[in-house]
């Protein structure tokens, strides 16, 4: 079996600001996104993890049409390996002992 | 009046003389229907919310406090009135309440409640009441409107949602006895609230508290 | 901390698209913060910027700006508990469109009134400020400026100002917003015992049986005095609580004995309860012997409408309302004999039992009574009167100045005692309880301040509702207002207050954060600094007097009041504002400013830049190059000293949670009048009313006036206005917050559900509300916090966008001049069901 | 008749003045809580704002702010003779409601002696803790929390490092 790939990325959405609220709560409810960031101009930071790489853009039209929505860009995008995916990042001391590791 | 009772009695124990047998059967027949018919219009006036607020202490407490609540006006316009929560709607049960309420009459009279301290006084003792009486026939009233085959769980709050299906689905519980207080205001419950508060700890609230705030396990702690 | 891949991912995730937006990045996510240096908070005390009680809350700052607020454990009055308001302080200061620079109304360059607002200088606003105000006093005489202050000035600011009005431009049309608030509780306090602020303190709270709320609902106005009597009242049992107001709010959830009376019945029932007293024989012999003398006050007083008003015309003694004549025990006796239990009962609408238990609060002599109050009483056509009546009470039993007997008049603002009442920024008063009319008290003043005899004008000012009066009629030329927001909180807007703003005569000065009502109807709106943006001090209702640092700077260039005060007086020179006889007896003043006439007078200047404390910015002293916080405390401090109001030394309240004066040798004063309690009282004498020529308070005999506007068959409903719990005044701080927003985000019509239904009416509609002057536009509430008996209708002022006070009638308390916010008569019309 | 045209000439004057005073009271001026210029005017009152009835919480913006309360409370008795809301939020109760329990703070007096039961002085929950409506800011608030004022206090130290 293939290993499955892991997609990771970030989006940032402008609101007017008083539908910055209703839209952030609807993010939320959305499966695989969460709003990592919020700042009261109506800037919002999402970030999409799905093993689908199609799903982050049905979400980035999906949130174009929210009412309140200026725009959502996407700004971050990273590939993992799934299986890998939990073990460490720690880049010094466990990268080392992750080397050795089948991948 | 001893005398005068006994002649009445008399008289209408005589047979009758001048009335054919069947005639009497009719007429007593249609005469049963009319008064029956006045009896119950009767019952149903003391059954409409005017009669039930015509009295000052009604008016006061338990109405107004009513007032403004989910169960007086609500999005669709159901509203319940004194009787929907009060009365029993079976006939039976409704004759039974209305035979208890001669004692609210002799209540009324000597206004056991006339002053807003006396219903204070009374308020403990009057919500009991309507609560045994809704714990013994698992909350007939408000089985009326609220059916529990008509519950759609998913559009309850979680929280509404798993003690419905769980102990109001097995019986364990029914609708009031978690439901106090939501029509009028509660009695004083400080006895409720002080022999939870003040007994003993409870060592698995605490536990269990412990377990739900802990960090979500191998979840990097900050 | 250890990350798993995925989190290294998206935290990078979020940290390129916050960086991308130009976001702060969320700590969390970048796991950044290693440095303790950065993340050590700064924590400051500080006292609340809300209500009277004065909680002190510790301000967390960090690079400049609020980063967090909590209750303050160390003080005394709020033992770390807030209310909500207090909890989202930080955030009262970060509305967006906080005021950064100066605006004037322009066309073609120059000012114009009719112009539109366009950024200018300071330089700029201040020299046309000054042209103003000394072109209107050469044409028209001192009097034709004025000022609008507040009880939220910092103890400086009031006496800046105060100073500038009476001793440099000679004109005493200086007076605080507390005039809407305090005025009739002053006018009483200085009645009954000849020095204002009340005799007990908070500790009272822990030593009483029994609480009695008149016209007070201390559960949303004053939270954490309600925490302390819900604490007493829940933890002894036997406590009780009565509550009187004309409608149901969140303190009746406390009350033993709730009562709602009908308006203007309070008299009634005050006189009832003497009554009660003296009928079954429970007068304090004793003290009423030896500590009170019997009065009886002139009635038919007018309504303090304007003079032309029938009303005003009609009353025999509108002229001089504060005048008495003696009278003995047994005239007062026979005067309450009228007030029988069952007229009380018949006119308030409260129950003969509830009263009963009422007037056995005061009556008992086992029982230890706190009396509260606040604007239910002062915000009343005689309003002074109540205040009396309620000593009365107290004094006839003796429960006076002793833990637990308590007559306890709350405040509303944060330093309407320290800075309104106590420096004295009222039109008629000087500070420590002087006033203009009392030649003595000028002359003290004058000799504090080095001035020349004849230098503060006698006449007393124009107060609060009579400077919109004035505006209107032309005859002020020139009016700044400084952290106040009258055109939403001043009576009868429309008719009275509006027409003499934009009156094309007047050139009107709004100093302030945001822009408020006030200052969207202003000529010259000035950006100021708040709470924390300056060094501070606030005097709260148990006569605490509270510092506090500057702990961030002002934005852009929002400036104190305080600096805007000074650098004014700064652009007028003695000569421009003084008459040449006046100058003739102070020939040394001739050249120069205002400036150097009042602060640079080599006392207020007297303490260098060193004597601050270390680590503490100061914005105004950096820019006069002294210490002038300092200067005009201490300058302040000499009025009261050794008069009863002795203030502690300036430095140690920047270390200690407030002391309550008088300040004796370092000691505070809890209950004053006493022995053994304050230095003031003579050996032997147990209680002495020393502020009263001979050591004896008063108690009033007054009649039953009716009020000036009642409900008809035009105007069939009262109308109270109020507060809300989650807003503060005017709701300019409190309504940019937005949890304090959501959580009240409008004012609503309260009124009870039958009216409504009666009305065709519901919980939402809209309908207007009209009176004879004005109307407003509302949502129906049947079932909020406020529940009003039938016939009776309450709306919140904090709501910028319905004027509630377009219909309220600008009466007053003749003798408080105090506006009655609390009755008048409106109709209600639909305008749309839904 | 004269008396008439000069009666109703001066009304019209009157009318006149009026109208120009009116147009005055309204004239421009910068928009806060309330529009700019719209002194004068009655303005229509928005519907009531609605109670969200199952919102979820809210993040604190520092550890010591009251949480908000996330869901409607209408109806609900605080009084002497019951706490609605102890009924799930109470130590005994919060579990098997699947509410939060009140913070442990609230089980200390005024002197900061530890208790059985809630301290009687946060008896009133409303006084600390309100309900959230679903309205919208009028003006943004441009608070930020301790840890956005870090991370812009560390972009700039950067940024000004990199320079």
């Amino acid at each position: 079996m293939p290993n499955e790939t892991l997609h990771i990325a970030s989006l940032l959405v402008h609101v007017r600001p008083e539908h910055a609220r209703e839209v952030t709560r609807w993010l939320a409810a959305q499966p695989e996104s969460e709003v990592s960031a919020e700042d009261p101009s109506g800037k919002l930071v999402v970030v999409v993890e799905s093993l689908r790489e199609a799903r982050i853009l049905e979400l980035i039209d999906a949130i174009q049409i929210r009412p309140g929505v200026l725009g959502a860009a996407l700004v971050y995008h990273q590939v993992l390996d799934t299986a890998s995916a939990d073990e460490p990042a720690d880049p010094v001391p466990s990268q080392a002992a992750a080397e050795g590791m089948p991948t | 009046m001893k005398r005068w009772l006994l002649t009445y009695w008399r008289i209408l124990m005589r047979p009758s003389m001048h009335f054919s047998l069947g005639f009497l059967t009719l007429g007593g027949f249609i005469a049963g229907i009319f008064f029956w018919g006045g009896f119950n219009t009767a019952v149903e006036a003391t059954n409409t919310q005017q009669f039930c607020i015509s009295c000052h202490e009604m008016e006061r407490n338990p109405y107004r406090e009513m007032q403004g609540r989910i169960h007086d006006v609500n999005r669709s316009g159901v509203g319940a009135q004194c009787a929907d929560c009060h009365v029993p709607h079976g006939w039976t049960h409704k004759m039974g309440r209305k035979m208890e309420a001669s004692k609210e009459v002799w209540g009324w009279i000597f206004g056991t409640i006339r002053t807003e301290e006396r219903f204070e006084d009374k308020r403990r003792e009057l919500a009991e009441r309507e609560w045994a009486r809704l714990e013994a026939n698992d909350s007939l009233e408000c089985r009326n409107c609220h059916d529990f085959e008509s519950m759609d769980f998913t559009q309850q709050s979680s929280r509404a949602a798993l003690a419905h299906s769980t102990t109001l689905a097995d019986g364990e519980a029914t609708c009031i006895t978690c439901h106090k207080g939501i029509a009028h205001e509660l009695p004083d419950m400080s006895e409720f609230y002080q022999s939870t508060a003040t007994g003993l700890p409870g060592i698995e609230s605490w536990v269990a508290h412990l377990k739900r705030d802990a960090p979500v396990p191998g979840y990097p702690a900050d | 901390m250890k990350m798993t891949r995925r989190e290294f991912a998206k935290a990078n995730a979020v940290a390129v698209a916050a960086a991308t937006a130009g976001m702060a990045i969320p700590a969390g996510a970048t796991n950044l913060i290693t440095n303790a240096d950065l993340t050590r908070l700064n924590w400051n005390k500080a006292p609340c910027r809300f209500c009277g009680v004065g909680c002190s809350v510790m301000v967390a700052t960090q690079g400049n700006r609020i980063v967090a607020t909590h209750g303050d454990m160390h003080s005394e009055v709020n033992r770390g508990l807030n209310c909500v308001k207090g909890y989202f302080l930080s955030k009262i200061l970060y509305g967006q469109d906080r005021l950064q620079q100066p605006l004037l109304r322009k066309r073609n360059g120059v000012y114009d009134k009719r112009g539109d607002f366009e950024p200018v200088s300071w330089d700029e606003a201040l020299d046309l400020m000054a042209d103003k105000f000394k072109s209107a006093i050469r044409e028209h005489g001192p009097e034709s400026v004025a000022m609008f202050g507040s009880g939220q000035w910092t103890i400086w600011e009031g006496y800046a100002a105060s100073k500038l009005f009476k001793a440099g431009l000679r004109s005493n049309n200086i007076d605080p917003n507390a005039r809407h608030c305090m005025a009739s509780a002053v006018f009483a306090f200085m009645r009954a015992f000849g020095s204002d602020e009340p005799m007990g303190v908070y500790d009272d709270i822990e030593h009483a049986n029994a609480f009695v709320l008149w016209g007070s609902n201390m559960a949303e106005m004053h939270p954490i005095l309600w925490t302390r009597v819900t604490d007493r009242r829940l933890s002894y049992p036997e406590t009780q609580v009565a509550v009187l107001s004309t409608f149901q709010h969140r303190s009746f959830d406390l009350a033993d004995i709730p009562m709602v009376m009908k308006p203007n019945a309070d008299v009634v029932i005050l006189n009832y309860i003497a009554n009660h007293i003296i009928q079954t024989d429970r007068v304090d012999r004793d003290f009423v012997e030896n500590h009170t003398n019997f009065v009886r006050a002139v009635d038919d007083i007018g309504y303090g409408l304007r003079d032309e008003h029938p009303l005003q015309q009609a009353a025999a003694n509108a002229d001089e309302p504060n005048r008495w004549t003696e009278m003995s025990f047994d005239e007062f006796a026979d005067h309450v004999a009228d007030f029988t239990l069952e007229r009380a009962a018949r006119e308030s609408g409260v129950s003969e039992s509830r009263l009963e238990r009422l007037a056995e609060l005061y009556a008992d002599p086992d029982i230890k009574v706190m009396s509260f109050w606040t604007m239910g009483v002062n915000q009343h056509t005689r309003g002074v009167w109540v205040n009396n009546l309620i000593y009365n009470l107290h004094l006839l039993t003796g429960k006076i100045s002793e833990p637990g007997n308590s007559p306890f008049s709350l405040t509303g603002q944060p330093s309407a005692c320290g800075t309104a009442r106590e420096v004295g920024t009222f039109a008629h008063r000087l500070p420590a309880d002087r006033v203009v009319t009392n030649p003595e008290h000028r002359r003290d003043a004058e000799q504090i301040w080095k001035l020349p005899e004849g230098t503060i004008p006698e006449r007393v000012g124009f107060h609060a509702v009579e400077q919109s009066r004035k505006l209107k009629d032309g005859a002020i030329k020139v009016y700044w207002t400084q952290v106040n927001n009258n055109m939403q909180a001043g009576p009868n807007t429309q008719q009275e207050i509006l027409p003499g703003w934009r009156n094309e005569e007047a050139f009107v000065i709004v100093s302030d954060i945001y822009p408020t009502a006030s200052a969207q109807a202003a000529d010259l709106i000035l950006p100021a600094a708040s709470w924390v943006e300056k060094e501070g001090a606030f005097g709260n209702s148990e006569r605490r007097t509270q510092f506090f640092h500057q702990l961030v700077d002002a934005p852009g260039e929002a400036r104190s009041d305080l600096w805007q005060l000074v650098e004014f007086s700064k652009r007028i020179d003695v000569a421009d504002v003084w008459p040449s006889e006046l100058l003739d007896k102070a020939p040394e003043y001739r050249d120069k400013t205002l400036f150097e006439l009042l602060y640079a007078n080599g006392q207020v200047d007297s303490y260098p830049l060193s004597d601050m404390e270390e680590g503490y910015a100061n914005q105004e002293a950096e820019a006069f190059g002294f210490y002038i916080q300092k200067g005009l405390f201490e300058e302040y401090a000499r009025f009261g000293r050794g008069k009863g109001k002795d203030l502690d030394a300036f430095d140690n309240y920047h270390q200690n949670r407030g002391k309550r004066w008088p300040v004796v040798d370092g000691q505070e004063t809890l209950w004053r009048y006493r022995e053994g309690y304050d230095p003031y009282v003579e050996e032997g004498r147990g209680v002495q009313f020393y502020a009263k020529p001979d050591d004896r308070a008063l108690i009033f005999a007054v009649p039953d006036e009716p009020p000036p506007e009642s409900p008809d068959e035009e105007y069939p409903y009262w109308l109270s206005t109020g507060r809300v719990l989650e807003h503060w005044h005017t709701g300019s701080m409190t309504r940019r917050v937005p949890e304090l927003h959501r959580a009240v985000p409008a004012a609503l019509l309260y009124m009870h559900p039958e009216d409504a239904r009666e009305e065709g009416m519901r919980r939402g509609s809209e309908v207007k509300v009209i009176s004879r002057r004005g109307e407003v536009r509302l949502r129906v509430e049947t079932r909020g916090r406020v529940t009003p008996p039938r016939g009776l209708v309450y709306v919140p002022f904090f709501d910028a966008n319905r004027l509630i006070n377009n219909v309220v009638l600008d009466a007053t308390d003749p003798i408080s001049k105090q506006t009655d916010f609390k009755k008048c008569a409106v109709r209600l019309e639909l305008v749309s069901l839904a | 008749m004269k008396w008439l045209t000069m009666l109703s000439l001066s009304l019209a004057l009157v009318v006149a003045g009026l109208v120009i005073a009116e147009e005055h009271r309204d004239d421009s001026a910068p928009d806060g809580l309330r529009p700019g210029g719209t002194l004068s005017q009655s303005l229509p009152a928005p519907p009531l704002a609605g109670e969200p009835r199952d919102a979820g919480r809210e993040v604190l913006n520092y550890p010591e702010q009251p949480p908000v309360i996330p869901h409607g409370i209408r109806d609900y008795q605080v009084d002497t003779r019951a706490n609605r809301c102890l009924t799930c939020h109470s130590r005994e109760h919060a579990v098997q409601a699947g509410a939060p329990m009140v913070s442990i703070s609230h089980f200390r007096d005024r002197h900061q002696q530890v208790l059985a039961a809630v301290s009687p002085d946060r008896y009133f929950c409303t006084q600390c803790h309100v309900p959230q409506t679903d309205a919208s800011p009028i003006v943004p608030n441009t608070f930020l929390n301790v840890d956005e004022v870090l991370g812009e206090m560390l972009q700039q130290q950067r940024e000004g490092g990199g320079q």
